[in-house]
């Protein structure tokens, strides 16, 4: 706007750039310099280079078991979650009396969030004699072994994570509510079904919130830390030893900072690099509706 | 054959708000019908049960010779126009357009030769691997129209298409759709049109016949000219015609020579000619309507009424001359001319012509002087 | 032509017959509709059914089944639980949460609207670079900044304070609010702060008349998502707060937790009730705003 | 004890609630006793030792401070990383522990903390569910698995050996087998052999075979738990299982039905030894950039030396490996037979002093990742002796 | 004194796209300005620029005396109504209309004062409690105009401020606006204004000169009777006026008694009296220009052109043929009764009114034939 000062924007993103500078800069910088580093806690820190990455990447097996079971996990975990979320939020999108009551229960488990309740909750689920085998044997199947198998022990987590897919699904909510109601009834006219409309007129218009959920749920699930820790403590057999938990025990298990560091920015890198080809894929499958201009 | 009948239709929004108080209308084979009327009487809730977007509260519509009421909306045999177009956005022009054939399990080869044809007729080749997004205005209205176009329905519903149009738009799209219009008639296809419009000028160029609506109830269904000529009542008088009809309150007597209206400290007589017209509502108090066009300057010594000039509109050819008569305001207008030269110290005399004056019943709002 | 009539005739009668039957149909379906959201409802809901009724229970019962009906219902578990192990009763640990929540969520809520309307309104030498940075924070793991986030606020004599907990937040450094106000920002057209300025406003004062109570919806959603978030955190006050009267719920409520030894499940699940309690309530009340205020930013992308 | 110069103390410590309130009330009385006033920092275990290290980082942690013995040696890796407290034996009465206690708290001759109490691992049985079979507490592994042809068909395993407490018997298998300490004593270097291990092993699996323990598999199935938060050790389908004895009450506390009862290590053929190995369970240790060492450690030595301290404290923390604290809660009665009987079993049993690198999670680590493959049939005997020691050697390398 | 003037303003769209071509127009104290001109054509920009919502790439805005290039919009003096109102939605109709005083730090008593003042005017005094959505269209509209008013600035912007209204509104707040500017100018307060609109009738009928606008360019600036009588090219002919005037290719040569125009099969010759005005013309091939209203029915036996009528649009009092002549379209403008008697087997024999028709240059556009 004239009379505004070319730097007027400036001035109101300088609390971050302070924050950004002050807080964040330094341990961010500080944690890039220790992955060149041995640095044992309580002990000082030798620079050596790109050791730790080299041995990362090319002797550590327990990194490449985790980092598949990660890459795994976030592929398995970011799809189900995503559908799960809109789906229900598409079954939440109605005008019914007491939908807010609805929409409070639903959001419940991921209020819970942490809280020691679920994870002991989640032991009764799918424990050998729990809910989830009841339900299973009561129609007919074998019950399972969930946590004791390296198959099914991770969908445990994946599965807690499904269940908790409150804050996506609120935000598909509102982007649900946003579409015009005039093109579904163009759609009817045009003769299409419910299903048909929803695959032709409901996910394309949601793309660039889909878009949105799958870069906030991929960096959330690259970082699944909680799950793992709390339920299966990386078990069985590494089944469930998603690298963020490698990290930890790393860091502060075994004290090698150093060396955590350097698996933290490897993951860093990862996540960055999914996240630039989701960003460039973008391009091709969401539709914007931005406006002309601009 | 596609005729339209709708039969004691009514709506009842939330259980309780009663939108359509059961109207009767019947559309011919090939009719282009226009329904009017102010905002919130119910148009589009007619064109939307029609269309099966709403339920039908009660009473019954028929397509052809086929109660439609419990039928889907594609299952109906008709095409909708949205105003705001309801393109879907995120789909190409040619998608748009396809959408319903392919849906409607059309060959490959069939859906791109009508999206070719309909594409010529609407001059939106070029624009057929567009997103919506990049369509200016009229660009978009052209392809709505192509997306009803494209599936030969059997009666084609508009909502309100033109209004988000700017006015020289506007006026190009009606020609565009009359003419439309009238190729499908003459090439035998089915083309009743069901057209919801708030602008007068739209429904007197455009339909066959006109549909005024007022509150959920149908005022009057009428060729353009017996509408403008014969309102029913004063809505219908007020609502027809542009600028809008002056109606005013008076009081009708009888004269010696024949019928007197008195609006404030002004009176003009009538020759006896409208005698029998007016009669009806001699002696009470009135609604008098004349049409801005139908004063004309007063011979000198001619009985006229005596107005005071506001201000006056130039408009090219002729001048809006907003006028203060006992008190009322009226609209007149004018030849630039015959305005230049009767103007004098911003007081014209003008006079109704005679047999150009309606009274309306000044409770029930009838027009008591239909011949 | 008769015929036809009461061809005609017949017609209306089914019609009036479909009428009838779909006014059935309609009913049926929204009791399906209530039907389904109740069951899958109950399943969302089961775990905190669970917690409360397990909360009535004792210890032994506790481990016995997935049951949540108390055979024996004990409201020790709250009475102990509110007692705790500590000269503080739990009621001073909510008043510690309020203490570090009121200052984080008001200043998160301040400052990433600021920066959000700098980022979305304005050009600036260097706004690109910037603003990637906004996303970059987001993706490293924690776990190992967290020494030299430590060390840090050591040095600034932060330690055993709640201000490590909040003063960042101060500074816009929740990255993901930033973002999800931006993205509401997009959506709000300009013209309401441009009839400011003509009216004579700074822009300052447009983002504060004009921009924030348009804005308040999201604002709310961001309050309410740092709310629950605050609430929850454990290792953040775990880490910086030493001193036990200075103790959050979060913290409190893990404090009789030891691995090396039996302790009292009722008296955490009890205080775990309470602890979700705020979240919950404030979540109910606000979920229409919540909602609303998503949509009217519509996120795009 | 002098009130010369008063000091303000900062102590953390874990634990539960008992431990809690005992805790702070001996603080209290200790202030009045020495002056110092201390503020106490206490938490759950979940997070603590987080919360120590970054404090350790930051050179900022409390004066006294309880830690988990193996920790003592990451924290402290030349000695230095304590106060050495023999500097205030004027303060701490030492003596009160004789070296065999105070040894594996020593640190390149420093020493970096006190035990406050002993503890190692030993069998528990399940009286109640033993007399309901008919049979006698087991004394042998010939008596377990008779006891399981007996159980089993009730769905009852007479004992439990999962996750840590598997780790621990297998180590103590491979002791006995051996009949020394993991590593060469005060070195990095691996003593056990791969069929040290492999040995230990079998045994595992001949346990298994027999109906004995749960198979890893299985005892899996219900999570991440502990065998006491397990239903089937509550409901008393299980007889008994291995542990600490220091840890007495977190097992016998969930139990249903019955009691356990301490019974002497059982052997596995051709035993050298018993394959005990003691530690203390905690110690306090004083910080280095404690502004005022002398007052903690008279801190210290009001709580594990002072009657009316030890009293307040109580087994809070375990049977005190202090003697004084010792016998002035036996005098007082304050300890249950279970817990008299188990502490003498492990007093008694032999076994090599072990190295606290058996606790050092890189080489936790290793142990339960191989065992874990041998207990899920992914490898030999043999393979899973050749992987461990493969694996040790390296984690042992890099300390 | 308030006038306004712009010397060679430009404005670049992101470094690169020139949207306004460096243009200067003066606007008198008090003068009511039009901006028109198509879509796209920097209206808006212009206003924005003025306002300084915008800023300036070029040139230098001069409101009274003072450059104001470098001030905040606040600081201008000017007050702003935007097409979509701009409304505060979150304040009641009171703290709208006096948001911009309290930020000028005017007392309580005066502010409140200037509120009831401008209610009065406006007639919003019933609507002060309510906020924004409570508003209809028009309602809202006043308010908007409330709040520019309130400010008593010098220099009112109007960005199509009725273009979101319907027709019966639009027409009604014409008035209303035209009516308030007249008012403030015998108060002696100032009142200039600059308006942008696409709606001609609304150029037409409100603004003491029009400015018409084509690509950031100005095309000509005229009081609406010049406008329309004297378009200094094509594309303003074309712009002014409905329907819009006829523009068809055509051969212009000499005959014997003077120019003859010739479209297609058809020609058309003229007096005398024209061969002054259209002499620059002859010879060439130019464009061709009647308004529609200025064609006549052809007497008998005179020159004429025989049109095949292609519809009628029947608008009450008159009525838009579409005809065809030569092979070009032309509407012409006919009163009903006219219409009826003339039209015989769908031709009609028509003439345009001699001193009324004007010849473009086919290149340039150029209006050669003004006197
Ligand atoms: N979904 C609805 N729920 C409740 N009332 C409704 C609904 N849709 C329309 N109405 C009401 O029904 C009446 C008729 O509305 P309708 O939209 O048909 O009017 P309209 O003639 O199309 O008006 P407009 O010219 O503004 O489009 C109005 O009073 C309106 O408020
Ligand atoms: N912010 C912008 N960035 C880039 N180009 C712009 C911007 N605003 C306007 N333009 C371009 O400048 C030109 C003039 O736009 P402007 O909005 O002034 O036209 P207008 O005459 O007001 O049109 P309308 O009648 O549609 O409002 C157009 O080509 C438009 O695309
Ligand atoms: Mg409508
Ligand atoms: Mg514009």
């Amino acid at each position: 706007m004239s009379g505004d000062s070319r730097l007027l924007g400036f001035w109101y993103v300088l609390p971050y750039l302070i924050g950004l500078l002050v807080f964040t800069a330094i341990p961010f910088l500080g944690s890039l310099y220790l992955s060149f580093t041995d640095y044992r806690l309580m002990q000082g820190a030798s620079f050596i280079g790109l050791e730790n990455y080299t041995d990362i990447l090319t002797r550590d097996r327990t990194f490449t078991r985790s980092f598949n079971v990660t890459m795994l996990y976030v592929l398995i975990t970011v799809p189900l979650k995503l559908a799960f979320a809109l789906f229900i939020a598409g079954v939440l999108n109605s005008k019914l009396k007491g939908i807010g009551f609805f929409r409070t229960a639903y959001y419940v488990p991921s209020i819970l969030g942490g809280s020691i309740a679920v994870a002991v909750l989640w032991r009764y689920m799918f424990a050998d004699t729990g809910f989830i085998n009841m339900m299973l044997t009561s129609i007919g199947f074998e019950a399972i072994n969930w946590f004791g198998n390296p198959g099914t022990a991770l969908f445990t987590i994946t599965l807690l994570r499904l269940w908790q897919f409150g804050s996506a699904m609120v935000i598909f909510l509102a982007a649900l509510q946003s579409i015009d109601k005039s093109l579904y009834e163009a759609a009817a006219i045009d003769g299409a079904k419910p299903w048909r409309a929803f695959f032709a007129i409901t996910l394309p218009l949601l793309t660039p919130v889909i878009f949105f959920n799958l870069i906030m749920q991929m960096v959330q699930a690259f970082q699944e830390f909680n799950g793992p820790y709390v339920i299966t403590s990386g078990g069985p057999l590494k089944s469930t030893y998603l690298l963020p938990l490698y990290i930890y025990e790393m860091a502060f298990k075994k004290f090698d900072m150093g060396y955590a560091s350097a698996i933290a920015w490897v993951l860093f890198a990862v996540i960055m690099v999914l996240t630039l080809i989701a960003f460039w894929s973008s391009k091709h499958w969401v539709y914007y509706a931005g406006d002309k201009r601009s | 054959m596609a005729q339209l009948s709708i039969r004691n239709l009514e709506k009842v929004y939330g259980g309780s708000l009663k939108a359509l108080h059961g109207i009767n209308l019947d559309v011919k084979d090939g009719e282009f019908m226009v329904l009017v009327g102010p905002s919130g009487c119910a148009k589009s809730t007619t064109l939307r049960m029609i269309a099966g977007l709403e339920t039908v509260s009660g009473g019954h519509i028929t397509i052809g010779d086929k109660i439609v009421n419990n039928l889907a909306p594609g299952e109906r045999g008709i095409a909708m126009v949205f105003q705001n177009y309801a393109l879907y956005p995120h789909m190409k022009v040619r998608k748009n357009l396809s959408f319903g054939l392919k849906l409607a399990g059309e060959k490959k080869e069939e859906i791109s030769r009508r999206v070719q044809e309909v594409a010529e007729v609407l001059e939106i080749e070029p624009l057929l691997d567009r997103l919506p997004k990049q369509l200016s205005g009229g660009q978009a209205q052209r392809v709505a129209l192509g997306r009803a176009l494209i599936k030969k329905p059997e009666v084609f519903l508009f909502d309100e298409p033109l209004s988000n149009l700017d006015a020289k738009l506007r006026a190009s799209m009606r020609v565009r759709i009359t003419d439309l219009h009238r190729r499908l008639k003459e090439q035998g296809q089915s083309s009743t049109v069901v057209y919801v419009t708030h602008d007068q000028v739209e429904a007197m160029t455009m339909g066959d016949r006109i549909c005024v609506m007022k509150d959920g109830r149908i005022m009057q269904v009428d060729d353009p000219e017996t509408l403008y000529a014969k309102p029913a009542n004063a809505f219908v008088a007020g609502f027809i015609g542009m600028p809008e009809m002056n109606l005013v309150d008076a009081t009708l007597t009888r004269g010696e020579s024949g019928p007197v209206v008195t609006f404030g400290d002004q009176s003009i007589r009538f020759g006896a000619k409208l005698a029998g017209r007016l009669e009806a509502g001699v002696g009470g108090e009135v609604t008098f309507g004349v049409r801005p066009q139908h004063f004309r300057l007063a011979a000198a010594g001619e009985d006229a009424l005596t107005a005071k000039v506001i201000k006056a509109d130039f408009l090219g050819h002729e001048v809006d001359v907003h006028i203060m008569i006992g008190g009322q305001r009226f609209t007149v207008v004018l030849p630039v001319e015959d305005y230049r030269k009767a103007a004098v110290d911003g007081t014209i005399r003008i006079r109704p012509e005679e047999d150009r004056v309606f009274i309306f019943d000044r409770e029930s709002g009838q027009n008591v002087s239909l011949a | 032509m008769s015929d036809s009539v009461t061809h005609f005739d017949k017609a209306i009668d089914e019609a009036e017959k479909y009428l009838a039957a779909q006014k059935r149909r309609q009913t049926v379906s929204l009791a399906i509709r209530y039907t389904i959201l109740t069951v899958v409802g109950l399943i969302m809901l089961y775990p905190l059914i669970w917690l409360v009724g397990a909360s009535f229970k004792s210890n032994t019962e506790i481990f016995a089944g997935a049951g949540f009906m108390p055979v024996n219902p004990t409201t020790d578990g709250y009475v102990e639980g509110w007692q705790t192990s500590t000269p503080y009763t739990f009621g001073r640990f909510f008043w510690n949460t309020f203490l570090i929540i009121a200052p984080k969520t008001i200043c998160t809520v301040i400052s990433c609207t600021v920066v959000a309307y700098g980022f979305a309104r304005f050009d600036f030498p260097g706004k690109k670079i910037l603003f990637a940075t906004v996303i970059g924070t987001l993706l490293l793991p924690n776990v190992v900044t967290r020494i030299p986030q430590y060390l840090l606020f050591r040095d600034l004599g932060w330690l055993d304070s709640y201000l490590p907990l909040w003063v960042p937040s101060a500074f816009a450094g929740d990255a993901f609010f930033v973002f999800m106000l931006l993205q509401f920002l997009r959506s709000i057209p300009r013209d309401m702060e441009e009839a400011a300025r003509v009216d004579g406003a700074t822009s300052f004062q447009a983002l504060i008349y004009v921009v924030v109570p348009m804005l308040v919806p999201a604002m709310i959603s961001v309050a309410l998502f740092q709310f629950m978030w605050t609430m929850n955190d454990f290792l953040g006050p775990l880490i910086y707060v030493s001193s036990v009267d200075k103790f959050p719920v979060s913290l409190a409520l893990k404090l009789s937790i030891d691995t090396a030894e039996s302790f009292e499940w009722n008296r955490i699940l009890a205080m775990s009730v309470l602890t979700l309690l705020p979240s919950l309530l404030v979540f109910f009340l606000s979920q229409k705003y919540f909602v609303e205020g998503i949509s009217a930013g519509g996120v795009k992308g | 004890t002098s009130v010369a110069s008063a000091a303000d103390l900062r102590m953390s410590w874990w634990g539960g609630d008992g431990r809690h309130v005992a805790t702070q009330k001996a603080l209290d009385y200790c202030t009045t006793k020495t002056g110092h006033k201390v503020k106490a920092e206490f938490a759950g275990f979940e997070g603590y030792l987080e919360k120590l290290t970054t404090q350790m980082a930051g050179s900022t942690e409390a004066d006294i401070i309880q830690v988990d013995w193996p920790w003592l040696f990451q924290f402290s890796k030349e000695g230095e990383g304590f106060a050495d407290l023999k500097q205030f034996s004027g303060d701490l009465d030492l003596s009160q522990w004789n070296d065999s206690q105070l040894a594996p708290a020593m640190i390149e001759g420093k020493l970096n903390g006190v035990p406050v109490s002993v503890t190692g691992a030993t069998y528990y049985f399940s009286d109640e569910i033993y007399r309901k079979a008919g049979l006698e507490l087991p004394k042998s592994w010939e008596d377990l698995a008779a006891a399981a042809k007996k159980m089993n068909p009730d769905g009852v395993y007479p004992f439990d050996s999962t996750r840590v407490i598997l780790m621990l018997m297998i180590e103590a298998f491979a002791a006995q087998i051996s009949g020394q300490e993991f590593v060469k004593p005060g070195t990095n270097e691996l003593a056990w052999t791969a069929e040290d291990i492999a040995g230990a092993l079998k045994h595992y699996q001949w346990m298994v075979d027999n109906g004995i323990v749960r198979s890893a598999k299985d005892a899996a199935a219900v999570g991440n738990v502990e065998i006491f938060d397990d239903p089937a050790w509550v409901s008393g389908r299980i007889g008994g299982t291995y542990f600490w004895d220091s840890t007495y009450s977190k097992y016998d506390d969930p139990l249903t039905v019955g009691k356990l009862v301490p019974a002497a290590p059982l052997k596995i053929e051709g035993a050298k030894s018993d394959g005990v190995y003691k530690k203390p369970s905690m110690v306090f240790a004083i910080s280095r950039h404690s502004k005022d060492q002398k007052a903690a450690a008279q801190v210290i030595n009001c709580l594990l030396n002072d009657k009316d301290a030890i009293l307040i404290l109580g087994d809070s923390r375990g049977l005190p490996a202090s003697a004084i604290a010792k016998a002035t809660l036996e005098e007082a009665g304050k300890l249950t037979r279970e817990r008299l009987d188990g502490a003498k079993i492990v007093a008694e049993a032999t076994g090599p002093v072990m190295s606290p690198l058996i606790e050092h999670p890189s080489v936790q680590e290793v142990f339960k990742d191989v065992i874990e493959q041998f207990a899920y049939g992914q490898m030999t005997a043999e393979e899973a002796g050749e992987e461990m020691i493969d694996g040790l050697t390296r984690a042992l390398r890099r300390l």
